[in-house]
């Protein structure tokens, strides 16, 4: 490096020669604080989305570089929100990026007593057969009155609020086609 | 709202600096009240005797908007001469069953106009009611629509003085809802009882309007839906339905919630509200029709076979026709209750083999949560989808059970897969949010590891099965060998959203316009030749375009904001806004103008999309014996209802009353001051050793549980924590589990600030730190102080990789359920508070044990539903 | 014990920070100290020739300096960085100052000390060109470090005063002279203890008048300072305090008497001293900690302020 | 440079700032803020902030306790048994005894862990004059006033910033917009700013090397430099959900909050009041100033603060004065006495 640069620009230097002689602010200015740019500015793309813990349904953008979300926040164009959100909504980049988050199934067998791993395959595989198992077994043609059911009550399930419309949909349609009945979510919780 | 909706209280923060006034009710001084203009702390479970007082001032002091109540609500129209009222039948409305804990409503009807028939005979009436006897399905089942009638030839008397108008049995029946009965019930002064009156009447009329807010907490009683009733009434007589800053606000707590019961993941609905077919009633498919809709009514749910038949296109395709019922028999029936807690106690009962619990985390955040993780050991098989390893995937490791000895981990025998899920910005689609708009929130970035969507996961699940059943000769196979299911997948496997959007619109399958998206439900025909996955979406892929997707920035645009997402149905923004105009189409008020009939172009106008037929005009009258939407005036906003109008009394759908009564919680320690009648008559109770409940006044033993507790959330968790204990971030904020007290009470009780108490119920106890704060204050009820603990519910034992844990405050309720929606009482029961920790292992056990004895609990105790003895004054 | 005055707060917690500073910086200020006083005392020994005086005083410097510097950077959070002090040159800012003159002082009280240890040297290095250099080099480093030695000694009082610590900042007129008439009886005593009789006098007269120095300014600083003077009275910084004005009396008191006729009370007495000065300094740091911990320190002195100017104001 | 340690002045220009766009701040209106520390979590996620220990405070809903290294924006909550303007709090004819604020403002902090762990004032240790810890209601008198107050507390990014001046490494540096940014790739981690603030907002983070981000170097709010840089608000006011936090031009915020004092004082909030807004005051203004509801120091905040550096000059003066003392002394016990 050019050591005349390096000396002039030496903050000592800066502060004798430029309009900052007690070296608070101009002079003392790094080279890497020169070029601070907010990663809002530096991502690849930004994506709009909706916030997705309370029905509010606060606007948000999503920030994205090298295929990876580094900022979430609220999106000024939604006259929901104007841009705003709450301390749940403005933790959601930590909610997706979360170290803790789970990353591969996890299996833990009858009796067993901790989890294993499971290819994901594998494990979506068992879930259809454990299904068609159970419903088998469960089948009810008529129900003790006689009335025509056709349906199955040996499975349920649970969930569905935080869930896309789209994933309820096929949620509900799939187990109706099963004959499963047993289908709850969170809005009678 | 400001605690667990901050964002949406902006609005009212603004409308505050505009000179609004707010104010909050709540038994605690909470983050609203902090910024309100007023609080007013009541006892938790006392809301339908404040909200009936107030009933009562306007009605005593002709606060109602007259004008208003004559022309949109039953206010004239006059009910049947069989009706009994709760007044005369010490808290029972006519029609009650004993024996099935319910009521037969056909008492409850409109006279009729020819008399023919006085039987509003649709729901609840002759069906078996009681929780363990089935039966119990049906009050939900009406969603936008309200429930049918018979005919909508009914008699009116304009003039409301008829001793049967609604008005009149109205002012009867609320004549005991004095400010004296509200302080006695609710513990609030009369002074600020009448200062609530006093500004809800004075902010309601032409020039102004008030609106009620509530978070679904309302819902999480034996009697919620009659809280809500209790404002809809309110809001009705003073012409606050339909009209801008008025209305009812539900505030809910998840971000599709709305569209998990538009969409439902719902045992007794199908998409759209139209209800699942029941056991030995709909045999067929007309009798299913006949079931929704008289077709002698007025209003839109008289379509109500196209909505059905295009759902069934939907589903079936091809293999939906005209003569196999449009394949309606594919539909499984349900018989009486399958919700979520009769399927946990089917659980305990070992009727069920498999449970998927998808974003959900019921071993926290559903009540009893020690009867849901029993249950859940009895499975053969679990799978779990979640972001986190949340306490329903792990307790049989670390659940409190297994402390205590009840469970042991090698003698669980339910196979539990875990399958991480993909977060919003991994996914694209759909959610509705608290106001019914559809907001379509793109995928931002690819899920990484075994990170999947829902959407992916089960149509994964849905192509294996369908493949391991290709070959099966089965008729009960038939459904899904013949289900629509192929959807266009990406490079990653991932189905295309839009394509399921698609089908939910609806597009032709048949004629010159066939594969073309539907641009709204008008559209929808019977005849098969539409196919639609939900009939109230229908219109948010209007002209091929992705509606829910829409984003031109609120500044841009009209306050109403149309062209941001896409609101059901048709893109209306606020339901039933042909009430903002007068009977003639003209807005009440120039300040209040919203939709108005346009004379010159002779259409409805306005800032919103007229929720009406656009081109009907305010003099439009139906011929005689006209149905459907032709049966309705010019002048019935109320469009999805049986005859058009706003229901201050219900004649027919609820299975609790036509009109809401002050009934005390299930568990309380003050005996009704109402009525004979301690508790909702009608509520589903669970006689069973593992759901005891407390002994309420009047019962030997009440005094055990001399206290009332309330759960809640605050603004830095979500519900059961598996979206915000796992965050360092939020975790930090409120890192544990507390009770808060008076300093009164904790005098009482010995409690110290900082240190830990054990509430105790008839099911566990649980220990928290303790707040004392001057936030919570005690209140007199009927002479008596009563103190009131808050809970927060955030916190479990454990799960895996959870930053904060803590006991769970869901675990010290008890089941007893709204029969007309089967949601629990989880925002109040009776307790008791001592200070310290509680007993670990199995002294805990013998610690409720011992608190059971002293209080003399059976199966039987808390769970008479019939206290009043009829016709008693 | 209940304080005079009531006031309000936060919950007890403080309104300022006490500095995240751990036992190094009451170290390096005495230290400083010592180097400073040291290197008067040796130049002044080195021109009126007592070259046991000087020899203490160089090597007392060059220790105490390096020491001080050690400590100094040690309580860096990131003593890698250490020379990023050299970054800028600050008036405003007293470590600022500081780093500059130590870093003028440091190498010239360096080979003054270092050439104190010429004579241990190997031959060959003592009487090669550098230890030649080294020997005429001594006298104008030790001198220029004398000059700068003043500065060395008082600038630390400013760096504790410019702070928002009640205690430190309420102290800032009296303090630079406790501290340097603290140096002076530090090196002072050094010297006493450690120079033969014969040459002590100068050291036992900088003993002596800087302990008075340092009793008279503290006396009257602590007058000055209201209610920030009572953490200098209570806990470990009370007893520091009183241990540094028994230690630095009872010193100067031998010394002014004994410090001449005996070896033994000669140490005695300059053991006394260079102890009671690092007591001031720890007790002057520790009071300082406690009173930015209590929020009363903050509170009640600002409150009177506002109350008296709204007084003063009329209203 | 007249006013460069003392009195009204616009920083950045002073700063060496050659057409220094308009000073920016924040005005925190303390009587919109309802409390739901969206701020702290906007900032610690924009800023990649480590979480500051799971501590349970027992101060209100305050689990933060104070600003810190890790903690560039804290809410205070504040029970007070005292009305709010004409706010009815409803407490009035219920059967309330007096009131426990006391015994909340004495709960101890034993519990604070992370980098405020030092910040924990043993109240046993410290009487506050306030009255003895008894548990409420056992002199028999009622509580009908309450009020919550909830206030954003944030650095003050003062006119004359004593954690700047004192920076001995220019790390602390005064931006063109006039406000106060530790450099992080020059911090060396001195702690001197730390007893400079005269708000106690700076601090050193502490942590494990390598693992926690920064540690050793002081850090504190940056208004958000970099966003701020780029035409974008911080991060607390753009989540703010009631705009408590209103970030601008500092000339046209401290119009926007004089109105609104004056708003509130119509109203009958005759609290309201204003605090750092005066450029005439110990600091020169603050950049970031608040209206607050009550005495600055119920929130934390010191009541008349000055900042350190006006008192400088003197110092160096009386330390040069001391100088040349401990110089003549020396030069005296060479001279006098002889031997």
């Amino acid at each position: 490096m050019d050591a005349r640069k390096t000396f002039l620009s030496w903050p000592v230097v800066r502060q004798l020669t430029g309009e900052d002689p007690l070296g608070r602010g101009a002079a003392a200015r790094s080279a890497r604080t020169a070029e601070i740019r907010p990663r809002t500015a530096t991502a690849d793309r930004v994506v709009q989305s909706v916030c997705p813990y309370c029905a509010v349904g606060c606007g948000q953008k999503v920030f994205v570089k090298d295929e990876k979300v580094v900022q979430i926040e609220g999106d000024p164009d939604s006259p929901v929100s104007r841009g705003r959100l709450c301390p749940k909504g403005s933790a959601s980049e930590q909610l997706v990026n979360s170290p803790g988050r789970v990353r591969t199934v996890r299996y833990r067998r009858p009796f067993g007593t901790d989890w294993e791993d499971l290819p994901l395959e594998k494990a979506v595989d068992m879930v259809a057969e454990r299904m068609l198992d159970t419903r088998a077994r469960t089948w009810q043609d008529v129900d003790h009155r006689g009335h025509r059911v056709n349906r199955t009550l040996g499975f349920a399930s649970l969930g569905g609020a935080t869930l896309d419309n789209e994933e309820n949909y096929l949620i509900k349609k799939l187990f109706t086609a099963l004959g499963a009945v047993q289908i709850e979510n969170q809005a009678r919780i | 709202m400001a605690e667990c909706h901050p964002v949406g209280f902006q609005w009212v923060m603004e409308a505050k600096a505009r000179g609004a006034k707010v104010i909050h009710i709540d038994p605690r001084f909470t983050r609203t009240s902090a910024v309100a203009d007023t609080h007013v702390p009541l006892r938790a479970g006392s809301d339908i005797a404040f909200l009936g007082g107030i009933v009562k001032y306007i009605l005593d002091n002709e606060k109602y908007f007259r004008e208003y109540v004559v022309a949109y609500t039953n206010a004239a129209t006059l009910v049947g001469e069989d009706f009994v009222d709760s007044e005369d039948l010490g808290g029972l409305f006519s029609g009650y069953d004993e024996e099935k804990a319910s009521y037969d409503q056909s008492s409850w009807a409109y006279e009729r106009a020819d008399e023919a028939a006085a039987a509003g005979d649709r729901e609840g009436s002759g069906k078996g009611n009681g929780a363990q006897d089935g039966g119990h399905a049906e009050g939900h089942a009406f969603g936008s629509g309200g429930p049918g009638l018979d005919s909508h030839e009914v008699q009116r008397d304009e003039t409301l003085q008829h001793p049967r108008t609604v008005f009149q049995v109205l002012k009867r029946h609320y004549a005991r809802y004095t400010p004296e009965m509200v302080e006695e019930v609710c513990g609030v002064s009369r002074a600020q009882f009448l200062e609530v009156c006093e500004a809800v009447t004075a902010n309601s009329g032409r020039e102004r309007t008030t609106c009620w807010v509530y978070s679904v907490g309302w819902t999480h009683h034996s009697v919620g839906v009659q809280y809500i009733r209790g404002s809809a009434i309110i809001q009705l007589l003073l012409g606050n339905m339909g009209r801008p800053g008025g209305g009812i606000l539900a505030l809910r707590g998840h971000a599709s919630i709305q569209g998990s019961t538009d969409i439902p993941t719902l045992f007794n609905l199908l998409p759209g509200y139209l209800p699942m077919p029941k056991a030995g009633e709909d045999e067929s498919f007309g009798a299913y029709l006949d079931t929704i809709r008289s077709t002698e009514q007025k209003g839109f749910w008289t379509n109500a076979d196209a909505y059905t038949v295009s759902l069934l296109k939907a589903w079936w395709g091809e293999h939906a026709t005209a003569e196999n019922g449009y394949a309606f028999d594919y539909l499984p029936r349900i018989s009486g209750d399958h919700s979520t807690y009769q399927t946990v106690l089917d659980m305990n009962d070992g009727k069920i083999e498999g449970y998927f619990l998808l974003g959900q985390n019921p071993a926290v955040g559903s009540a009893h949560g020690r009867l849901q993780r029993l249950g859940m050991a009895q499975l053969k098989w679990l799978v779990v989808r979640d972001l986190n390893m949340i306490e329903s995937a792990t307790f049989w490791k670390d659940g409190p059970e297994i402390a205590t000895g009840e469970m042991k981990t090698e003698e669980i025998g339910t196979e539990v897969f875990f399958f991480p899920a993909a977060a919003h910005t991994e996914k694209s689609g759909t959610f509705t949010q608290t106001q019914r708009m559809l907001q379509w929130h793109h995928k931002a970035v690819e899920p990484e590891g075994d990170r999947r969507s829902e959407l992916e996961f089960f149509h994964l699940v849905g192509q294996k099965i369908r493949a391991k059943l290709a070959d099966s000769t089965l008729e009960r196979d038939r459904p899904i060998q013949h289900l629509t299911w192929d959807y266009p997948v990406d490079e990653h496997g991932e189905p295309s959203a839009e394509a399921v959007l698609q089908e939910v619109n609806g597009r032709y399958v048949s004629g010159e316009k066939a594969g073309r998206p539907l641009s709204g439900f008008a559209e929808l025909k019977a005849d098969g030749s539409t196919a639609c996955g939900c009939w109230i979406y229908s219109g948010v892929y209007a002209d091929g375009v992705n509606q829910s997707a829409r984003r031109k920035p609120g500044r841009e645009q009209s306050w109403v904001a149309p062209d941001w997402g896409w609101a059901w149905p048709m893109n209306r923004r606020q339901l039933y806004n042909r009430a903002s105009a007068d009977p003639d189409g003209k807005p009440w008020s120039e300040r209040k103008a919203y939709v108005w009939w346009d004379e010159d172009q002779a259409k409805w106008v306005g800032h919103d999309v007229p929720d009406f037929q656009v081109g009907k005009a305010p003099s439009y009258r139906p011929e005689p014996g006209a149905t459907g939407p032709d049966a309705l005036a010019g002048d019935d906003p109320f469009i999805m209802q049986a005859d058009g109008k706003g229901w201050l009394y219900a004649p027919s759908g609820l299975l609790d009353g036509p009109m809401p009564v002050h009934y005390e919680p299930a568990e309380s320690p003050v005996r009704n001051p109402m009525y004979e009648q301690q508790g909702n008559p009608t509520r589903e109770v669970f006689k069973r050793k593992d759901n005891l409940q407390n002994p309420s006044a009047g019962e030997a033993g009440s005094e055990v549980f001399p206290y009332v507790f309330t759960t809640y959330r605050l603004t830095e968790h979500h519900t059961a924590g598996g979206m915000s204990r796992w965050l360092p971030y939020l975790s930090e904020l409120q890192p544990e589990f507390f009770c808060e007290v008076s300093p009164e009470h904790a005098r009482e009780r010995g409690l110290e600030h900082l240190g830990w108490a054990t509430i105790v119920t008839a099911r566990t106890a649980i220990e928290a730190r303790v707040l004392v704060t001057d936030r919570v204050v005690p209140l007199t009820v009927g002479g008596k102080v009563i103190h009131q603990v808050g809970l927060p519910y955030h916190w479990g034992v454990g799960g895996g990789g959870a930053i904060v844990s803590g006991d769970s405050a869901n675990d010290l309720f008890g089941l007893s359920l709204d029969a007309n929606v089967h949601i629990q009482e989880s925002k109040v029961a009776s307790c008791d508070i001592v200070p310290g920790r509680r007993p670990t292992g199995p002294e805990l056990l013998q610690f409720v044990e011992a608190y059971r004895s002293r209080a003399g609990i059976t199966v039987e105790t808390g769970n008479t539903r019939h206290t009043a003895q009829e016709g008693s004054p | 014990m209940v304080p005079d005055a009531t006031f309000t707060s936060y919950y007890g917690r403080p309104v300022v920070k006490a500095a995240p500073w751990e036992k190094d910086i009451p170290a390096y200020l005495f230290l400083g100290g010592l180097a400073g006083g040291s290197s008067l005392m040796s130049a002044g020994a080195d021109l009126s020739g007592r070259p046991g005086l000087r020899r203490v005083g160089r090597l007392g410097a060059l220790v105490g300096i390096s020491a001080s510097m050690f400590a100094l950077v040690h309580d860096l959070g990131r003593p890698d960085r250490f020379h990023h002090m050299l970054r800028v040159a600050k008036p405003t800012s007293p470590m600022s100052v500081g780093t500059w003159i130590l870093t003028a002082y440091g190498p010239a009280a360096g080979l003054a000390g270092a050439a104190e240890l010429r004579p241990l040297l190997p031959a060959r290095l003592r009487d090669g060109l550098a230890g030649k250099l080294l020997g005429l080099a001594a006298r104008p480093a030790g001198l220029g470090a004398a000059l700068l030695a003043p500065a060395v000694a008082s600038y630390t009082a400013v760096l504790l005063s410019d702070t928002a610590t009640p205690t430190w900042h309420e102290a800032h007129n009296e303090l630079p002279f406790v501290f340097v008439g603290s140096a002076s009886a530090a090196a002072g005593g050094l010297g006493m203890a450690l120079a033969p009789l014969s040459e002590s006098g100068p050291a036992q007269r900088l003993a002596v008048g800087g302990a008075l120095l340092e009793l008279a300014a503290e006396h009257k600083m602590e007058r000055s300072m209201g209610l920030t003077a009572e953490p200098l009275h209570q806990g470990r910084a009370g007893q520091l305090m009183q241990l540094s004005k028994t230690l630095t009396a009872f010193g100067a008191l031998t010394a002014a008497l004994l410090g001449r006729r005996s070896r033994a009370a000669a140490v005695v007495a300059g053991t006394a001293l260079v102890t009671g000065s690092a007591c001031t300094r720890f007790g002057i740091f520790e009071a300082g900690q406690d009173s930015a911990r209590d929020p009363k320190y903050t509170v009640v002195p600002q409150r009177e302020r506002l109350n008296a100017r709204a007084s003063a104001g009329g209203t | 440079m007249s006013n460069s340690f003392f009195g009204p002045l616009d920083p950045a220009p002073d700063a060496g700032w050659v057409e220094a766009p308009p000073r920016k701040g924040f005005f925190t209106d303390t009587s919109v803020c309802i409390g739901c520390k969206a701020c702290e979590v906007a900032c610690k996620e924009w800023n990649a902030i480590p979480d500051d220990g799971m501590n349970f405070l027992g101060s209100s809903y305050d689990n933060t306790g104070a600003l810190g290294a890790s903690t560039w924006r804290h809410v205070a909550f504040i029970e007070q048994s005292k009305p709010l303007g004409t706010q009815d709090a409803g407490f009035a004819g219920t059967a309330a005894g007096p009131a426990a604020t006391d015994v909340l403002n004495r709960a101890a902090d034993s519990a604070l862990t992370g980098d405020r762990s030092r910040l924990g004032t043993d109240t046993n240790a410290v009487d506050l004059g306030m009255p003895k810890v008894e548990l409420p209601g056992a002199d028999g008198a009622g509580r009908a006033d309450f009020r919550w107050l909830m206030e954003s507390d944030v650095c003050k990014h003062c006119t004359h910033a004593a954690c700047l001046d004192v920076c001995p490494t220019g790390s602390l540096f005064r931006t063109e917009f006039g406000t106060v940014v530790v450099q992080d790739d020059i911090c060396n981690g001195c702690g001197y700013c730390v007893p400079a603030c005269p708000f106690g907002v700076i601090d050193r983070r502490i942590g494990e090397k390598g693992v926690t981000k920064n540690v050793g170097i002081a850090q504190k709010c940056t208004l958000c430099y970099d966003r701020i840089g780029d035409g974008l608000q911080p991060a607390c006011a753009t989540a703010c959900p009631t705009q408590s936090i209103q970030y601008g031009d500092v000339d046209e915020l401290r119009e926007r909050a004089q109105k609104r004092v004056e708003t509130l004082q119509a109203a009958g909030v005759h609290d309201a009041k204003l605090y750092g807004h005066d450029a005439d005051d110990g600091i020169g203004g603050l950049g970031a100033f608040f209206l607050l509801l009550d005495e600055p120091e119920v929130y934390g905040l010191p009541p008349d603060p000055i900042v350190t550096t006006k008192d400088l000059p003197a110092m160096w003066r009386k330390a040069g004065l001391a100088a040349v003392t401990l110089l003549a002394g020396a030069v005296a016990v060479f001279t006098a006495g002889g031997s």
